[in-house]
């Protein structure tokens, strides 16, 4: 789609980083971040809301607990078989099946929710990314051209990163 | 300062890390852990293959086609070591997920470095309790039938059957386990994927899964991580719940009561705490981890294991109690024969070794001797097995058919499979321990001071 | 993996075999063998002479396993006896078989029967052709006779156990042909009782008993349930005569007289363990005291000298017992004492059993409850089969006297003490010959052994009372792969080839010839006559009447005293016949193996009885393995301790101890006789076996015993409860308050009272039983059974019928001691009262534990495949195919009545045993549970007939379970209980029924016990 | 990402699925030969056909006890003998004659078995016909089957598919040991609207 210089900054404290992204942001940047661990001043300079996850995990538990209700008396029904007496269709014993799949199918969902979300897996990662991120650097990654660029750059630049790269970039 | 970047996570790291200083010194401490591993563990690992060769030939070799008369089960005494192999490891499977789903959402400051150790012992606890129901059935080969799946022949599984909610509980458990474990993982993985080299780099960048640490994957990762782990905590608690009810549902005299499922919880939480304590002390002394696991940590996890030991002595002796009260006759004999029937042994090891050893645990000279913890927790572990072996051995011995009564003796075979259980068990988790970041790389850092240009900026604001 | 092999090798050993069969047996008629016209065939119950495969086809003839010649039914699928049944229209068992008639079915299909002729070369057999080995014998035979053969010659001597009446006389009349001599020797034999007759009366047949018409029943250690005369018969009439009458609450006393108490013993309402060998003495005491003085006819001197006080300080008990249980006999008329026979084979056995006839006499018992046929010969016997024959026999073979010997039908080798020097004196004989069918210990010595058939397989004929004959058919062809041959055609064979005419080719011509009369008798020609005969199996006529005899002096002097014992020993030695192996030649039958001894409830191996207070003095505990020694051998032998024995005796079966019987016999146990001295009792000349004291030293070794029991005692559980004679008016009464109103669980939520249906209302609540969710909805029948506790007599042959109709495995001595025996139905005994120590009451419980098909089973909800269920029809049903094998089902049965398949058993099931497994019934896999299914497939069988025959519905009595068509006792009752007439609906009105366990854990079976009745307070149970 | 592999556990997932499937479906067969060579080749169109120079007998007529057993029953020799004596046979005689050479050896015809039911299911014959079924709703129209006989089907088709599937075209329809082909008939409604036979276990499995 769009090409464009890829700008990435790492940095070695937290508030240069944060400092760094809310100076971006002021100049009307979009700005990634990278963080060793989920830090929520990052989040928060970032202006983060609730994730959309939660849905995921809501409508695939709920999906779960019909399921197992629906399956379970079908089941039952399709080939009435009577066991100790007991009614054919027997919904004490089938809350537990509904419980399981509630469980089973809003964790699957809230992984898929995940996944979806923030792309993953993406076996093609970006090309500028700084390894030390996973250490204990964060990291400020912003795309721009021309003159825009060298705003960025300086912005990046006055929180003093050890170090700066530059790439192009290419977006699908 | 105008950044709102604050220290406030720093007290709590520094509380239960103060030797720790630098972020990448974790990433530096952890992954030294993953390095080439010496001859102890190839000798370690050679023995539970041994063990696991031993096993298979048990299972696959001898008893699946000789029949499962090879154990030494009978009329009367129909489930036995297996069962009783399969109720602990999954109640070792229990604090595994509860240690770091429940301490996660209430944000015990003491869970990061234990964690991993703890869900890692989950996820393969119940790899290896989910071979026994497949042990102990006589025909294995038929064994799938206990899935629901459409088939040419009209048949459904019976729902009303408590090993029908077993199978969907375990299986549910082992997904949500092992997803919970493995999405935990992953930016740990990144790291060791970012230090790695050759295959084992190759081997990490497929399932680090392309993670960077970018700000929306951890926005993400940690709403789904919440997610999981408020669906992860009622799972534990219905898991062995669900377990217990494959006794409770029956009428079996010494199975059928109430008090099962809070029991069987607080039981398999109490083994799963010493089990992390029979497994950690050594890494910890192995790898030299004495910054990440302090006596802190050990406090608290005694201290678990205190309070859960008394939930499980008040279940023992409200058990009996109730037996006595019910004026049953049927009660009473099976608890009576417990304690001193021809199994008594086994029930007076469960009371020692659960009701009485942990007392121990009060003192806390004793909660911060490494050595004496360790000690305790093989006691507990011992304990916990025995607990139910006597729960479903003296039931089924002594039932309702006084003519009927039996003796159960173990056979060569159930001991061989029961030893390689902890062999392939000690596999997975040996494996874990080259493979994967032991120690919880991104959660630890999350608790460290971070680091700040500005020094003074963490101290006001 | 191995599932497809399991299941083809289970598919080829059952359905191909009829495959085969259904080709061969359907031509099978075309071809017949010398003897056996089996184009002759006529089967009972289907009138049509041709097979059908699929269609099982019944034949009559006469169980061969005993001298008692009960009437059979068997059972033939594809030509093949599969099962065998009491013949309901002969007067001797009424349709009861015990387990050893159901077991002869395994010595038909015996694996290690013969294959052909067996000749002796060395040390070996070799196999040789029927030609050869008769040629063979009649040249021994002729070179034996030449009196100028001094080497090896000598005469001829038979020596035959029991057989028919024509059989017999072939054999008398074979024998004289050549001038030889025939011994009878039987096991266990019956002389003191037949001498006792022969001297009180001049009668030469067994006494008759009426059991079913006493009001006060006797037994002086007479062991009749069991092993006695006729155990059918008398097991029968025991069940008669002690049943309560549930409309005017009466019922029988049995009073039981012995040291130790057997099957028989334990279903007395009293004990008097009196000491042992004191039968004839008690029997004078009594006698004496009913008698009064002068009384007693030629014996008025004898009763003189037993006085009540004497006969109690020989027997060990008080005096008031005896002179209690005098009254009693004197005045609750018709009364019956019974004994001591084979109970008490001591050196004054004759004398005892002449002191119970006296006493039957004095108390006006014969010819109403005791019955002595003394105008013809009668009965089966002929040749009196007691020890001191034999012995001659003996002296003479070791004397070099006998050229040839023969044997049929008997067993010395095994069943004679060592010390009677049989077994050396047989094998100096030049020319041994052995008709038998497997080989046992004295076929094993011979030089010849001449392959016999199975009864199931030959002619024969029967005599087992006065005025009744039965005709023994083959049912099918000889089993193929053994080369075998009657012996009455052999002996004929063998006859014709020596040159002597016995007047007929074949056993079967010489059976015709001999019954031409009976023709005469009934009044029609003989063809049909004959036809009629086997037809029904049995031929009534009237018996010449025999006047009520009188009780005549004895010509030789008798002692009535207690027998001298050998040796020293504190404890004297009880050897009786087993339950299960008789004397010893059953042993070989897996069945009766593993089927629970109806006593000890061990299998397979030998136990020596003690009692607990005996053990507890020296230190002895179950299981613990002694040493039993008497003056005459020494034995290690496992102790089981018995509180149904006196403290001065232990005792031991016979039947174990085989060393040359095939592979289930030999090794297992031991042989009692080793412990016995070779002594005939005068004047009956029956061996001894109440003959010696012994010591008794721990080994401080043990053994865990192959028992099917795990507690005795009730612990207080509704189970097996009892009620008080005099209570039964009130009983009823009392259920209706308890019960009130039945409340049921509904299906959505809250309970409703059961509605009453028709039948009997207010009455036990069986009507409006639970019955799993098809309560009220379902339109055909509910299937339950009704079992009277007061009636069963724990004689177990509903076990083995159960396992002969259902294909159900034996699993060998290792697996019953692991607690894996599989039968579907055992029998609990239960101990309320037995004590040893005094005489009294006695109560004893016998259970037929079998699956209950609860109608809320609590082994259906657990398991995961639906693999166990309720059927519409009240049935608990186990479908082999679908189960895992979780065990959970097991586990959750509280009756215990599931058994699993630990391994495949039935792999070791040899060829041709696995020929008498039933087609209908599904072979097991390894893995799977199983259990009692209400014989599901005799269910389906009725369907299926009532469905060809315009859809009618089954009728009640068409659907007869294995167990009921065995029982001898009449326990068992079958059948559709929403059926207001049927039978069972009828016997579950009784105010006695109770389901077992029901009200503790609401299970609702569909098995209904009926209480058994006590004459004592029931004290135990709260219940 | 390799999506040979994916695929390749996929096709592996779904071919166990499919066994799953139909398990019970024929993998019991013992015969899984593809063709079954019988000791004489019977031509069932010769004599049960209807056609011209066919004998259209009633299958009963052979198979004497299927209206009154739970067995169809295959026909004693001699019964084949009693025609064939006389009967030479046009179109091969040669086939014919060995029906002597088994009578006079007094041998049963070794026929090899082609419709097997699993030992643990019970199928009476009598009851089905009598319920008003035709031979051919199971074992298709076999009166039209000549002397090449019906192949059955072996190896992974006969386990995915049951051994003893209508191959030929006039072949069986009955699926083997498939109990869903059972059900499926057992459950069609009667006129009352309710299934016309019983789907308790316990009617075939004892």
């Amino acid at each position: 789609m769009s090409a464009g210089t890829g700008i990435l900054a790492s940095y070695e404290y937290l508030d240069s980083t944060v400092d760094a992204i809310t100076g971006l942001r002021k100049a009307g940047f979009e700005v990634k971040a990278y963080a060793p661990y989920p830090d929520h001043h990052i989040e928060h300079a970032l202006g983060y809301d609730q994730s959309p996850v939660r849905v995921w995990t809501l409508v695939g538990g709920l999906t779960g607990t019909a399921t197992a209700l629906a399956f379970t008396v079908w089941t039952s029904v399709d080939w009435p078989i009577v066991v100790g007496g007991k009614p054919i269709v027997s919904i004490p014993p089938y809350v537990i099946i509904m419980f399981e799949l509630t469980v089973l199918f809003g964790a699957l969902s809230t992984i898929i929710g995940l996944f979806v979300l923030s792309r993953l897996p993406n076996l093609k990662p970006s090309v500028i990314y700084d390894p030390e991120f996973t250490a204990g650097r964060y990291g400020v990654y912003v795309e721009a051209d021309g003159a825009r660029l060298d705003d960025a750059r300086r912005i990046l630049n006055d929180q003093e990163p050890i170090e700066l790269r530059e790439g192009q970039v290419a977006h699908a | 300062m105008a950044n709102g970047v604050t220290k406030d996570a720093t007290a709590r790291g520094a509380m239960t890390h103060p030797d720790l200083h630098r972020l990448d010194d974790v990433n530096r401490d952890v992954l030294k852990m993953m390095g080439p591993p010496g001859k102890g563990w190839w000798a370690l690992l050679g023995l539970a293959a041994t063990g696991i060769g031993v096993f298979l030939v048990a299972w696959l070799g001898v008893q699946v086609p000789v029949g499962i008369g090879v154990s030494g089960l009978n009329g009367p005494v129909g489930w036995g070591v297996y069962i009783t192999t399969f109720v602990f490891w999954v109640g070792i499977a229990h604090s595994g997920t509860l240690i770091s789903a429940i301490l996660f959402l209430f944000r015990a400051p003491w869970r990061q470095s234990i964690y991993r150790a703890a869900e890692a012992m989950t996820v393969f606890a119940v790899m290896t309790a989910g071979l026994f129901p497949l042990i102990h059935v006589g025909r294995l080969w038929h064994a799938y039938w206990l899935v629901p799946y459409p088939n040419a022949r009209f048949l459904w599984p019976n729902f009303k059957s408590p090993l029908i909610w077993d199978v969907f509980a375990v299986t549910t458990y082992f997904t949500v386990s092992a997803t919970f474990f493995f999405l935990g993982c992953i930016p740990d993985i990144a790291a060791a994927r970012d230090r790695a080299t050759g295959l084992r780099k190759k081997f990490y960048q497929v399932i680090a899964l392309g993670w960077q640490g970018s700000d929306s994957q951890w926005h993400h990762f940690g709403k789904a991580y919440i997610f999981l782990a408020a669906l992860a905590t009622p799972l534990v608690l219905s898991v062995h719940s669900v377990v217990s009810w494959d006794f409770a549902m029956s009428i079996v005299p010494g199975w059928h009561t109430t008090i099962f499922a809070p029991y069987f919880v607080a039981g398999a939480i109490y083994s799963g705490v010493a089990m992390v304590i029979t497994l950690v002390v050594p890494m910890r002394k192995i790898f030299g981890l004495e910054a990440y696991l302090t006596t802190k940590h050990f406090d608290a996890m005694a201290k678990l294991c205190l309070l859960t030991s008394m939930i499980v002595l008040y279940a023992y002796l409200s058990e009996f109690f109730l037996a006595w009260y019910s004026g049953e006759e049927v009660e009473r004999t099976a608890f009576w024969n417990r304690l001193f029937g021809n199994y008594w042994w086994a029930t007076w090891i469960m009371l020692v070794c659960n009701g009485m050893v942990p007392v121990m645990l009060w003192f806390k000279r004793v909660r911060h001797s490494i050595p004496a913890l360790f000690v305790i927790s093989i006691f507990v572990n011992i304990g916990m097995w025995f607990e139910r072996y006597v729960i479903v051995v003296t039931s089924l011995h002594h039932e309702y058919e006084p003519f009927a009564w039996g003796m159960y003796r173990p056979s060569v075979v159930e001991m061989c499979i029961l030893l390689g259980s902890f062999c392939w068990f000690g596999f997975w988790f040996l494996l874990f321990t080259r493979l994967l970041p032991p120690i919880a790389i991104q959660e630890l850092k999350e608790v460290m001071p971070p680091p700040m240009r500005n020094k003074a900026s963490g101290a006001h604001s | 993996m191995s599932r497809d092999l399991a299941e083809r090798d289970d598919g080829i050993k059952r359905r191909d075999f009829l495959r085969v069969v259904g080709v061969t047996g359907a031509g099978a008629t075309l071809t017949g063998c010398s003897t056996s016209e089996v184009e002759k065939l006529l089967p009972y119950v289907v009138a049509d002479e041709e097979i059908t495969p699929g269609v099982a086809t019944w034949y009559t003839t006469v169980c061969g396993g005993c001298a008692a010649e009960c009437g059979m039914w068997v059972r033939t699928r594809e030509g093949r006896a599969v099962k065998v049944e009491g013949n309901p229209d002969h007067p001797v068992s009424e349709g009861g078989l015990c387990s050893r008639g159901h077991a002869t079915l395994q010595h038909l299909y015996h694996p290690d029967r013969f294959h052909g002729p067996m000749i002796r070369e060395g040390e070996v057999f070799r196999q040789g052709t029927w030609d050869e080995a008769e040629q063979l014998l009649a040249a021994r035979i002729t070179r034996a006779r030449n009196p100028q053969n001094t080497t090896d010659g000598g005469r001829v001597m038979f020596i035959g156990g029991h057989m028919g009446p024509s059989m017999s006389r072939l054999v008398d009349e074979f024998v004289a042909a050549l001038e030889g001599t025939r011994v009878d020797h039987d096991a266990i034999s019956d002389a003191p009782l037949l001498e006792a007759a022969r001297i009180a009366y001049g009668s030469n047949s067994l006494p008759r008993y009426d059991i079913g018409a006493a009001r006060l029943l006797l037994s002086f250690g007479y062991d009749f349930v069991e092993s006695g005369a006729s155990p059918v018969e008398h097991g029968k009439g025991l069940s008669r005569m002690s049943a309560v009458n549930d409309e005017t609450h009466t019922k029988g006393t049995f009073v039981f007289l012995g040291p130790r108490l057997s099957v028989t013993g334990l279903n007395a309402d009293e004990w008097v363990p009196i000491r042992p060998g004191s039968e004839g003495a008690v029997a004078l005491g009594m006698a004496s005291a009913i008698a009064g003085p002068g009384g007693g006819g030629p014996y008025a001197n004898l009763l003189q000298a037993y006085s009540p006080a004497i006969a109690a300080e020989a027997a060990d008990v008080g005096v008031e017992a005896i002179e209690e249980l005098a009254r009693r006999f004197a005045s609750e008329s018709p009364s019956l004492a019974l004994g001591p026979g084979s109970g008490a084979h001591h050196r004054n056995a004759t004398a005892a059993n002449l002191a119970v006839m006296i006493l039957n006499d004095v108390a006006g018992n014969v010819g109403t409850t005791v019955h002595y046929d003394t105008a013809g010969a009668g009965g089966a016997a002929g040749a009196s089969n007691g020890y001191a024959a034999i012995d001659q026999a003996t002296t003479a073979m070791a004397s070099g006297d006998v050229g040839v010997a023969i044997v049929h039908g008997t067993n010395p080798a095994y069943s004679l003490p060592a010390a009677s020097g049989f077994r050396e004196a047989f094998e100096q004989v030049p020319f041994k010959v052995a008709f038998a069918s497997a080989m046992d210990e004295t076929s094993a010595l011979a030089d010849l052994i001449l392959p016999d058939r199975h009864f199931l397989e030959s002619w024969g004929d029967s005599a087992p009372r006065p005025g009744v004959m039965a005709i023994q058919q083959p049912v099918m062809e000889a089993v193929p792969m053994f080369d075998s041959k009657q012996a009455g055609d052999a002996l004929l064979a063998v006859s014709s080839r020596l040159g002597n005419d016995l007047g007929a080719a074949t056993f079967y011509e010489y059976l015709q010839t001999q019954h031409r009369d009976f023709a005469g008798t009934t009044g029609s020609d003989f063809d049909e006559a004959w036809r009629q005969a086997l037809r029904n199996g049995v031929v009534e006529f009237a018996a010449p009447a025999s006047p009520t005899p009188q009780l005549r002096a004895p010509q030789t002097a008798l002692t009535f005293n207690p027998p001298v014992l050998d040796g020293s020993g504190d404890l004297t030695l009880l050897v009786h016949p087993s339950a299960r192996f008789g004397g010893g030649e059953f042993s070989n039958s897996p069945w009766l193996q593993e089927l629970p001894d109806p006593v000890s409830k061990i299998t397979w191996h030998s136990w020596l009885e003690m009692n607990p207070h005996t053990g507890e003095e020296r230190g002895i505990r179950t299981g613990d393995i002694v040493t039993v020694e008497s003056p005459h051998g020494s034995l290690d032998v496992p102790v089981w301790l018995y509180p149904g024995i006196r403290e001065d005796a232990v005792a031991l079966a016979m039947g174990g101890g085989h060393t040359a019987m095939g592979r289930y016999a030999d090794g297992s146990g031991v042989n009692a006789l080793d412990l016995l001295p070779a002594v005939a009792e005068q004047p009956s000349g029956a061996l001894v076996t109440l003959a010696t004291t012994v010591t008794v030293t721990n080994t401080g070794t043990g053994r865990r015993l192959a028992t099917i029991e795990g507690s005795s005692d009730q612990h207080d559980r509704p189970i097996a409860p009892a009620v008080q004679l005099a209570l039964l008016g009130e009983a009823a009464e009392e259920a209706e308050e308890e019960h009130g109103e039945l409340m049921e669980l509904q299906g959505v939520g809250g309970f409703v009272p059961v509605p009453a249906e028709g039948g009997a209302p207010g009455a036990f609540p069986l009507e409006g039983a639970r019955h799993g969710e098809y309560a009220d909805a379902h339109e055909g029948p509910r299937w339950a059974m009704a079992i009277d506790l007061d009636k069963c007599t724990g004689c177990s042959a509903c076990v083995t019928a159960c396992q002969a109709e259902n294909n159900v495995p034996w699993v060998g001595e290792d697996q019953v001691v692991m607690g894996r025996d599989m039968n579907w139905i055992r029998i609990e005994r239960y101990y309320e009262h037995v004590d040893a120590t005094q005489a009294g009451d006695l109560d004893v419980r016998f259970l037929p534990m079998l699956c209950q098909h609860c109608g809320n089973a609590p082994c259906e909800p657990v398991c995961p495949v639906f693999a166990t269920y309720h059927t519409p029809e009240g049935v608990n049903a186990q479908i082999y195919n679908r189960c895992v094998g979780t065990r959970y089902c097991a586990n959750n049965c509280p009756y215990k009545v599931r058994v699993f398949n630990w391994y495949r058993y039935t792999d070791a099931v040899p060829e041709p045993l696995n020929w008498q497994w039933n087609p209908d019934v599904t072979v097991r896999d390894n893995g799977v549970m199983e259990k009692c299914s209400f014989c599901m497939q005799r269910i389906r069988d009725a369907e299926n007939r009532a469905a060809l025959e315009e859809g009618r519905p089954v009728r009640d009595g068409e659907v007869v379970p294995a167990c009921e068509q065995s029982c001898p006792a009449e326990a068992i009752v079958f059948g559709n209980i929403r059926d207001p007439n049927a039978r069972v609906t009828q016997v579950v009105a009784s105010e006695r029924t109770y389901r077992v366990l029901d009200e503790l854990i609401n299970t609702q079976p569909a098995v209904n016990y009926l209480k058994k009745v006590t004459f004592h307070e029931v004290v135990s149970e709260a219940h | 990402m390799n999506k040979n592999w994916l695929i390749g556990s996929l096709a592996t997932v779904l071919a166990l699925a499919g066994l799953a499937f139909v398990q019970g479906g024929g993998a019991e067969g013992g015969e899984a030969e593809a063709a079954v060579v019988q000791p004489i080749a019977f031509p069932h169109n010769l004599h049960a056909g209807s056609g011209e120079e066919q004998a259209n007998m009633n299958c009963q007529f052979c198979h004497f006890s299927a209206e009154r057993s739970v067995d169809a029953g295959i026909p004693p020799v001699s019964s084949c003998w009693g025609c064939h004596q006389v009967v030479q046979g046009r179109n091969n005689p040669g086939e014919v004659a060995k029906i002597q050479g088994y009578m006079e050896r007094g041998e049963s015809i070794p026929w090899v078995r082609l419709y097997k039911i699993s030992d643990h299911a019970h199928f009476p014959h009598m009851r089905h016909i009598n319920a008003g079924l035709e031979c051919q709703q199971c074992h298709g129209e076999i009166q039209e089957v000549g002397a090449e006989g019906i192949q059955t089907r072996g190896g992974l088709a006969g386990a995915l598919f049951g051994t003893d599937p209508g191959v030929h075209e006039n072949g069986p329809v009955w699926r083997g040991d498939a109990m869903g082909w059972c059900i499926d008939c057992h459950r069609q409604p009667n006129e009352a609207g309710q299934q016309q036979a019983s789907t308790d276990c316990a009617v075939c499995h004892y």
